[in-house]
Parts: structure tokens; sequence; C-alpha cells
């Protein structure tokens, strides 16, 4: 099998496997393709074989194979089902690794914009279809669309996630080796899908460190500090800071805690459950509050609703001061 | 034997091409076989269309950033290529032609269940092609065959609504089709032709219009509810009302999937027909055969989510798609064994319908195998949406679809046209079109695990060389698919004359005369023995 | 078959049944609903549907072809329900 | 099966076998309908399981009392359908005339009270779209346009009955039915029960939301 294992050694080799998870997908990569190689030639030679020797007029015997056919049939169907759920098996379990997020990765905000990747980092750094990351340091991407479905494909880290309009997804990277990958838009998304391609720069941690203080922040203060100003700007505070608490639920530590809306069961405040209050109106009617929230989009712009999230998970449980949450 | 020119038969009967041959007489027939050939020339003709679009894509491919065409227009090239093949040339291809002219003729039948919905369904089927070469004409669409949510409706500018339309009318003519066929099948086989003595031809057509019947609406009611949303501007797939587009990527992909079935079984019909009748030899395992196109047509509908495993579906939900997607391989993988087990100590005759037929052997073999690489979720992740997608399914629909259609036409050709075809030229046209086949689409799994994504009309220049060679195999390919369209139509008049049964095959197809009287049989057949009943080597 | 009067005293007792269940499935909802409100104004569509179905269109009287057309739909229906509900209920498992 | 002593026009050897085809043509065909309405049931099931409370309050929007009426008026319909039916299979002509036209006439009644409902709707600003009602929770406007197309798509089956029916009515007037040949009455008998029993279905699902 020698020749075979180089073939495909040879072929993926083509391209680095430059995240944590990249060898594993590597590995089963190539065995199935060693498999299917394997089949393909099989099944090649024993039918030229075959043409070969029972061609029309030749003197090969033709009496009927011995072994009941049943048997035969059932050789290869076990045979194909047990390998077919091995390749399965090993596809899902890599799978659910790939999707478990492992918590508390330094987070990166990913838009997707109508033919570009607009990037905005925790401390509130902002560019253009390219991403900076640290060298063995895992980063979480906190994906979104402004319009239509994007899907954000780094082939060198083998990670790909569709970007959905109106939901908020999130994927991981663990970026192994330095330097400069490409990033591509897999799912079709209009006139310039073609040029939606950006760059995952990779660098050690020296140089990391380096442009971290080089990069001047594109905006003024933290996405916290920015977030602070929406809040008070569009006067949330008018409702959520009530002191009786009846108007509206207290915002305080909300992020992360379990929400009971009035027949829905228990629900995570998670970032979407926060996006879909601001842009959506809440979807669940929260008991003993009189007023019902207006939605705000359109009126208040993405990005900064991402500032406003990111404002509004900074936001402690002050210890005793708030007697007012429900 | 090879097939030998007969002497001229002693005309019988008038055959169902000669009689009245008006242009009133054809567009008005209700004979199955004249609206066989009704179908042949409509799907040629959309053929030939898609076959330009994909030509000017390939060129436009052949650099990294060529400006032969704007990138409007090459996103409008692709969603034409991508439509018109598989609702006007793929989906009608093996099921309208050879499923109208042989399932009667196959099972002693005088006519379909109900000839005029069958001529109804010819005439639907070009409606909708109108409507969609309409839209073509007038400026075409740029969402892409799958027409994606938010993009096709609200964002894209093309005439979506026509387009929409034009597959809406044609998926009825689908639906009439596949319900003649299911009531055909079941009530009018002659006596004695049992289920288990029907060709495998029969069965395939069977499962695929029971397909077509099952799949086909959930196709309208996802493409209405998109033009709703579309012309009203506001719909339920709309983000920004709350609506998801992933509930229309479901409805879309519970359609497409099973439509790929639908394009795929029929060859596997056509195929167990070729083996059997040039190894002069028992289909192997029959039973097995004929359940595992049903097992095909039902799990078919079980898979849909395995096109959704990074678009933000569940990770439950893509372990169990990627389950079952993996069951439903397995009946394809025995098919492929049992006809090569059908080979083993047959009696082999090279003619051009085996040499299609073995094409479809080894590129099936490798479409299904792909197919197994985008079921595994791990990989899935990193090739979905790359050009090992478009290769894994160009082998399926072109190595395995288009070349069982080609093998079906040329070996049914004597019974539609009462002639041989040029062997030698055939023979030719069969190797050109597999060579030309494996230069356009085996670099393009390269390309795919390379990263490339698929739908861009420009790419990286690391990606140049194995778009050259995938565009120099097009070239290739292009003149393979020439080549039937001068010496069939030539054959269909100035070959020489075939007897009724050329190969001395088995079927009930073959004991007519050909090309048949328009009454198919004098006397209904009575069928007593098993199917491929052919005698001892 | 001969149409006898008893076909035409079943058609007005199956109707009677439908305009009965039809007020129950009205009053039910009037009262004050629970977690069983839901699957009861189903059940009682079915029980509606399946009357129509048997008696009004005479399936009853059909050969079993017939009758596996008649459910084939349903059954497909069930499979796209349950199979996107397989994703939509399980969009929060991996936590 | 003996050979026909006339061969029929059809590739049937006897009538039984044509009647039998006609029911597995008519009953495949209603299977796409089921997953032609299928696909908005879908719609229905998953968008009602992410917003239960705007369904619940989309529910309450709509008239009660109009749609158990209109139930009740499609029942009547179906009845008076079967009825036709029945008659012809005795070759009675005429009541199968009145029977016909009490079927149009309440198909007719029932869309009128759907356009009444549909009218009611519209003044209250309830028309998915831009002059929906400013800041209601978004799930209403996704029952909304549910409610719509669902019952608008069974509307539309109900105008294809009515005008079906004018052609029966007519071709029953020149005679064509009789005991032993009234496949078209029948078909449009399961055609017009299928679309009833959809409506069966629609009622529950769109006016009896639990509070």
């Amino acid at each position: 099998m020698t020749p075979v294992r180089a073939i495909c050694g040879w072929v993926s080799g083509w391209l680095p496997a430059a995240s944590g998870v990249a060898p594993q997908v590597d590995g089963i990569f190539r065995e199935l393709m060693i498999a299917s190689i394997a089949v393909v030639v099989v099944l090649t030679v024993l039918t030229l074989c075959i043409l070969v020797r029972f061609r029309h007029g030749s003197k090969a015997s033709r009496a009927a194979v011995g072994i009941a056919t049943w048997k035969i049939e059932a050789l290869w169907i076990t045979g194909t089902l047990v390998v077919f759920l091995l390749f399965f098996y090993q596809g899902a379990r890599v799978f659910a690794d790939m999707e478990r997020i492992p918590p508390g990765l330094p987070e990166i905000t990913v838009v997707g914009r109508q033919w570009m990747w607009d990037v905005r980092y925790a401390d509130g750094r902002r560019e253009f279809n390219v991403v900076h990351v640290q060298q063995d340091a895992p980063v979480r991407l906190v994906l979104s669309s402004e319009d239509v479905i994007h899907s954000f494909f780094v082939p060198a880290f083998r990670v790909k996630q569709d970007v959905v309009p109106g939901k908020i997804v999130s994927t991981w990277f663990d970026p192994t080796r330095t330097g400069t990958y490409s990033i591509f838009c897999a799912q079709y998304c209009g006139t310039a899908h073609a040029q939606m391609i950006g760059a995952v720069v990779v660098l050690s941690p020296r140089d990391y460190a380096a442009w971290v203080r080089r990069a001047a922040p594109a905006l003024a203060g933290t996405a916290e500090s920015r977030g602070r100003l929406i809040y008070l700007r569009y006067g949330c505070a008018e409702c959520h800071e009530d002191p009786q608490g009846r108007r509206a639920p207290s915002l305080a530590g909300l992020y992360g805690t379990e929400v009971r809306p009035a027949d829905a069961g228990i629900i995570r405040a998670d970032e979407q459950y926060l996006h879909d209050a601001v842009l959506l109106a809440p979807k669940y009617r929260l008991p003993g509050y009189t007023r019902t929230m207006p939605t705000y989009s359109g009126i208040i712009s993405p990005p900064d609703v991402t500032d406003l999230l990111a404002y509004l998970r900074s936001l402690r449980r002050p210890p005793a001061a708030l007697s007012a949450t429900p | 034997m090879t097939p030998s020119a007969v002497p001229e038969p002693a005309r019988a009967a008038p055959s169902y091409l000669g009689g009245r041959t008006t242009v009133a007489s054809w567009l008005g027939t209700s004979d199955h076989k004249r609206i066989a050939l009704l179908y042949l020339f409509t799907i040629t003709f959309f053929f030939m269309i898609g076959a330009a679009a994909a030509a000017l894509m390939r060129w436009q491919l052949a650099v990294p950033t060529l400006d032969l065409v704007t990138s409007d227009t090459y996103n409008r090239l692709f969603t034409l290529h991508g439509v018109v093949m598989v609702w006007f040339f793929l989906i009608p291809s093996i099921p309208t032609v050879l499923g109208n002219f042989l399932l009667p003729l196959m099972i002693g039948a005088r006519d379909v269940a109900f000839p005029k919905l069958n001529l109804a369904s010819w005439y639907i089927f070009v409606c909708g092609g109108l409507l969609a070469l309409y839209a073509i004409v007038v400026g075409g669409v740029d969402t892409g065959w799958t027409f994606y949510t938010p993009y096709s409706s609200t964002y894209s500018n093309g005439h979506v609504m026509l387009m929409a339309a034009g597959i809406f009318v044609a998926g009825f003519s689908s639906i009439a089709t596949g319900l003649n066929f299911i009531v055909t099948v079941h009530k009018l086989r002659a006596p004695g032709l049992t289920w288990f003595r029907l060709p495998l031809l029969v069965w395939a057509i069977y499962a695929t219009s029971i397909i077509m019947v099952l799949a086909t609406p959930v196709l309208a009611i996802t493409l209405l509810l998109m033009g709703l949303e579309r012309v009203g501007g506001i719909g339920i797939f709309d983000p920004r009302i709350g609506g998801d587009p992933l509930l229309f990527q479901h409805l879309f992909w519970f359609y497409s999937h099973p439509a790929v079935y639908i394009m795929i079984l029929p060859s596997m019909g056509v195929m167990s027909e070729i083996i059997t009748t040039f190894s002069r030899k028992r289909i192997f395992g029959y039973p097995v055969m004929a359940f595992s196109i049903l097992s095909i047509a039902g799990l078919g509908f079980l898979v849909w989510g395995h096109h959704m495993f990074v678009s933000s579906q569940s990770v439950y939900a893509g372990v169990v798609f990627s389950f079952l997607s993996f069951l439903v391989s397995v009946p394809s993988a025995i098919k492929v064994f049992n006809w090569i087990g059908t080979l083993y100590r047959g009696s082999i005759t090279l003619a051009t319908p085996l040499l299609y037929a073995l094409g479809f052997l080894a590129l099936f073999t490798i479409g299904g195998l792909t197919g197994i690489f985008l079921a595994t979720l791990a990989v899935d992740v990193h090739l979905h949406d790359t050009y090992f997608v478009i290769a894994h399914f160009h082998f399926i629909m072109v190595g395995g679809g288009v070349m069982a259609y080609l093998g079906g036409i040329h070996y049914w050709w004597p019974k539609i046209s009462g002639r041989m075809y040029p062997e030698r030229w055939a023979a030719v046209a069969a190797v050109t079109i597999f060579v030309g086949f494996n230069l356009t689409f085996f670099p393009q799994y390269l390309l795919g695990y390379l990263g490339m994504p698929r739908r861009y009309m420009t790419y990286p220049a690391e990606f140049h060389t194995l778009n050259v060679v995938s565009s120099l195999g097009a070239v290739v390919l292009a003149v393979g698919y020439l080549l039937p369209l001068f010496y069939l139509p030539r054959s269909f008049f100035r070959g020489p004359r075939a007897g009724p049964n050329p190969w001395k095959a088995t079927g009930l197809e073959w004991q007519t005369p050909s090309p048949p009287p328009p009454e198919n049989f004098s006397e209904t057949p009575v069928v007593t023995g098993p199917p491929y009943d052919y005698p001892p080597l | 078959m001969p149409e006898s009067a008893a076909t035409f005293r079943r058609l007005f007792g199956t109707f009677g049944a439908l305009i009965a269940l039809l007020v129950i499935t009205a009053a039910a909802s009037a009262l004050p609903s629970g977690w069983w409100s839901t699957p009861l104004s189903l059940l009682i569509a079915t029980a509606k549907a399946a009357l129509i179905f048997t008696i009004f269109m005479r399936l009853s009287g059909q050969p079993a072809l017939v009758r596996i057309f008649a459910v084939v739909g349903l059954f497909w229906l069930a499979i796209m329900l349950t199979l996107t509900a397989a994703d939509y209920f399980t969009r929060f498992w991996p936590g | 099966m003996s050979a026909p002593a006339t061969p029929l026009p059809e590739a049937y050897a006897d009538a039984r076998q044509r009647d039998v085809a006609n029911h597995l043509g008519m009953w495949a065909f209603l299977a796409t309908e089921i997953l032609f309405f299928g696909g908005l049931f879908l719609a229905y099931f998953i968008y009602r399981s992410t917003y239960p409370a705007a369904f619940a309050a989309g529910s309450r929007t709509l008239n009660f009392w109009r749609g158990t009426l209109n139930t009740a008026v499609l029942l009547g319909s179906s009845l008076t359908m079967a009825l036709g039916d029945a008659y012809i299979k005795q070759g009675r002509r005429r009541p199968l005339q009145f029977c016909l036209a009490a079927t149009a006439v309440l198909g007719s009644v029932f869309l009128a009270v759907k356009a009444s409902e549909y009218q009611e709707m519209y003044a209250k600003h309830l028309l998915p779209g831009r002059g929906f009602e400013p800041g209601a929770a978004p799930g209403l406007q996704l029952f909304v346009l549910l409610y719509f197309t669902m019952t608008g798509l069974h509307a539309f089956h109900m105008l294809v009955g009515l005008g079906l029916m004018v052609w029966l009515l007519r071709q029953n007037q020149r005679g064509r039915f009789t005991a032993a040949q009234h496949a078209p009455i029948e078909m449009f008998g399961l055609y017009w029960h299928f679309v009833d029993c959809v409506w069966v279905f629609l009622y529950p699902l769109l006016y009896l939301i639990p509070r």
C-alpha cells in the first residue's frame, strides 16, 4: 500500500494543515482516499479481467457459480455497511469536537456583508477582510450577516461555517502554524461573491504583541465603552434601570443567566436572545412588566448592536444594591 | 454475435413512424412512442443550451482572471446551466424518452394508462421550458439553481419569478408522467408478467415515478413561497421578521435530493438491461437489484440534511443525516457489485451500449465513493461548497446519468428507428466522451480539496493549472457529445435496417417489429418465464 | 355497488358525526387550555378527516392498492416533519 | 382477462380495470396535494414552536365564529357532494344536478365568509408588509403571513373546484353522466372532499390555538 499512501500524502500535503483540527480531518480524508483508490483499482482490474476472459467466443468455463448468490450478496452488503459505519463514526466524532467550542476563548466578531468581511476585535479594533490571530491561541469567531447567507471558509484551517442573516453563529479554530491563509466566501452571495476573499494572518506571539501595540484602534475606546454610550443614547436605562423594577427587567448580570418567559420553559439569555430582544423585539413575554419593548431594527445599526451586546455582557450584578430584580 | 443487417423485413404493419406523418398527427398524437420522440427533440434542444453555458463557463475559468464575461453574466450562466440541465434535461431524460417509449412495450401493453395525460405532460413541459427560456432571453437569473433566500427573494435583480414559474410548470409535467407510469405498471402488465418477471428498467422507472410524484409538490410549494416573498416584499423566510432561511433550505432539499435520485435511478435500470444483453446472462441477484432500486427511492427521502451540514443546522441533525446518507449509499454499492457479478462468466460482446455501460460503471463508482467523502461530517465541513462537490455530482449525473442515457439511446435505437447506428462512429464517440469527461472533472476533485469554492468566476492563481486541464477536457467532452448529433439522425433515415431483435435480447420489446406498429403488439403477449432468460452458455 | 337507502343513511350519519366533532373541538377551545388542548384538537381533526376519507371518499370499498395510495402521502409528510424537527428542536444541544 | 368484445379506446381489458386506474390516478394526485400543503404545514409547525406566544396572539385576532361557521359550511358541501355521487350511481341525474348546485352554493358561501374575514384583517392593519401593526412581536407577522398563505391557497383550490362544478353542471344537463359512466363526478368528488379535509386541519391549527 505504500505507493497509495504516498500519493495520498503527497496530495494532501498541497494544502497546509494550519489548525488544530486540520490533521484529524486530513487523517480521515486520507483514509477515505486510500479506501476509495483501493476499491476503484480492484473493481477496474476485476472488470477488465472479466471482459477479456469471458469475451464472446472464448473457451473459459461458463458453469454456474458454486456458492449460493445470496451468500455473496450478504457478504458484500455487510462488508460495505461495516466500512461505511466506521467512516461515519470517525466523521461524526471529529465533527462533534469541531462544533463544541471550548469556553472562555477570546472572541472576534466577524460580520459578513455583501462582499466583505467586517472584523471587530474585543478591544475595539476593526479591520476589513483581515483577521490577525496569535499562533497556538485558539480564537472564537462570533459570525453574523447583514444581508444574505455567506460562508466563512478558511481552507488551511479546514473550517467552514455558513453565516445566516438574523442568526449569530459561532465557530472556532486553533491556529498552529504562522503564515497568511486565505478566507473564501463559500456560499453564493451575489455579484462579487468571487471577490469576497480575505486573509487570516497568524503571527508568532512576539509579532502579535507588536501588531497589537502598533495597530491604532480604529474606533475610540473599547466595545464596552461604546456600548454604554449607545445604551444611554437610546434611553435603555429609562425602563431597564427603573428603581421599582416594574417597567422592565434589569439587565445587570442578565447575560448567560436563565430567563423564564411566560410560555416557553427556560431560555438561556445568550447573544442570540439579546440580539433578538434588541432587533426583533422579545420573542417571549416576560410576566409582570408594564412596558412592551419596541423593536430597534433599522434604528440601531448592526455594528452598534454588537457594541451594545459587549456592554451588556460586561454588566456584572452589583452585590446587594439592586433589590428590584424579579 | 455482432448485429448483422437483416434483409428488408416484409412490411407486416405500418410502424408508428409511418401512417399519418403530418405535423398535426405528431403534435396531436397520444401514441406513447411518438410522445417519446417529441420529448427526445425537446430535451436535446435544452441540453445544447445548457452545454453552451457550460462551455462559456469553462472558457472563463481557463485563466484565473479573464474578462470574457462580467461577474453578473457569469452568475447568470451557472444558474442557467444548473436550471436547464437539472429540470429540462436530466430529470426528463430517461423517464420521458426511454421510459415513454419502452414502458408499454416492456410490459406488453398497448399504451400508457392515461394517453391523453401523457401528451398533456409534454405540452406542460414545453410551456415550462418556454417560460424558462423567456426568463433566460430577457436577462436570466443570478441566484443559482438552488434559489437560496434571502438572496433569491430580496437581493437578486434577475428574473427569478419567470424562472420559478417555468420550473413550477415543468414540475407538473414531471408529476403527470410519474403518475401515469405508476398506474401503467400496476394495471397494464401483460398476463403472466408478475412483479418479479419485470425487466429492471421497469422497476427503475416505477421507483423514479414514485419519487417524481412524492417529491415534486414540495418543490412547487417552495418556489411558490419564495415567489410570494419576492413579490410581496415580505415572506416566511425573511430574517427581518424572524423567519428562518434554513427553512427554505429544508423545503428545497427535501425535493432536490430525491430529485438527484430521479436523475440516477433510471440509469441504473438501463445499465441492468445493457449488461445482461451483452453478457448474454441472467442478472446477478435479481431480487436484491429490485429491492435496491426501491430502497434507494425510499431512503432518498431521508437524507437531504447532508446539504446543510455547515449551514448552522444543529449538530444532532447533522449526525442523523450523515448516518442516513451512509445507509442510502449501500444499495448503490450493491448494484455495482451485482453488475460486475453479471459480467462474470458471461459471453461478452463489446458493442457501443456496453462501452457506455462500462463507462457508467467506472465513473458512477468514483462518483459514489466521493459521495462518501461528503457524507462524512468532519470532511464535509472542509469540502462543502467547493469544486469537490461539483466534481462529485458531475461524476454521478454526467458520468452516470448521461452515459447511461446515451447507452440506452444506442441500445434501443434499432427499436426506435428500425435501423442500426454506425458502430465505429458510436464507439469513437463513447471513448471520446469518457476521456473528455475524466479530463474535465477529475482535476476538480483536487481543486475542491485545495479549497476552491464553487460558483467563483475568478480564482487565486494557485488553482490555475488544474483549471486549465479541466477546460481542455471540456473541449474534448464537447466534441464527444457532438458526434452522436451527427450520426444518429443520419442513421435514422439511411442506416442499415435492423430486424425486430438485432441484439438477440430477451424482453417483450424485442418480440415486436421495429419500429413497432402503433398498437405495439398484434395480440397481447403472455409471459411464462423469468426475465433475462438467456440459454445457459 | 347498488346504492341502497342504507348508503344515504350512512352519509347523513357521517355528516352528523362530523358536525358533532366540530362542536366538541370548538367547545374545547373555549375551556381553559392546558398542554392537552392542541393534541386534542388535532386528534379531532384527524378523526374528521378519517371519516371523510373512508365514507365520503369511499375508501372503505376500494381495493388495498387504492388505500395504500391514499396513506402514502401522509407517511411522506410525516418524514418531512419529523426529520426537520430533528434539526429545529436540537439546535441548542451541544450547549 | 377475456379478450374484450369491442376493443376499448384505452389499453384496458374491462371497465372495472379502468375505474380502479382512475381512482389510483386521482389518489396519486391527492398525495401530491397532501405534500403540496405539507410544505405549509411544516412552516406552521416550525414557526409555532419558535414563536408560541405570538401565534397564540395571532390566533386571537381571527374571528372564531366565522371560522367555525365556515367549517360547518364546508362539511355541508362535502355531504351534498357525496349525496350527488350516490344519486348518480343510481342513475338519477336530476338529484345530482340539485346536489351539485347545493355544493357550489355552499362553496361560494364559504368563500364569501372568507372574503369578509380578509376584509376585517385589512381593517385591523394586520395585512403583512409595511402596513403591519407597528411594534408587534415578529412571530405575529409570521402567523398572519402563514394564515393568508394557507387559507389563500385553500381558497384558490376552492375556486378551481367551483369552476369544475360549473363544467360538471353543464355536462350533467346534457345528460353525459349515467349510472355506468360517471367517472368525472366521482373524481371531482374525491378532489372536493380532499379540499374539505385540508380545511378540517386548517381550522384548529389557525383558529383554536389555546391561550
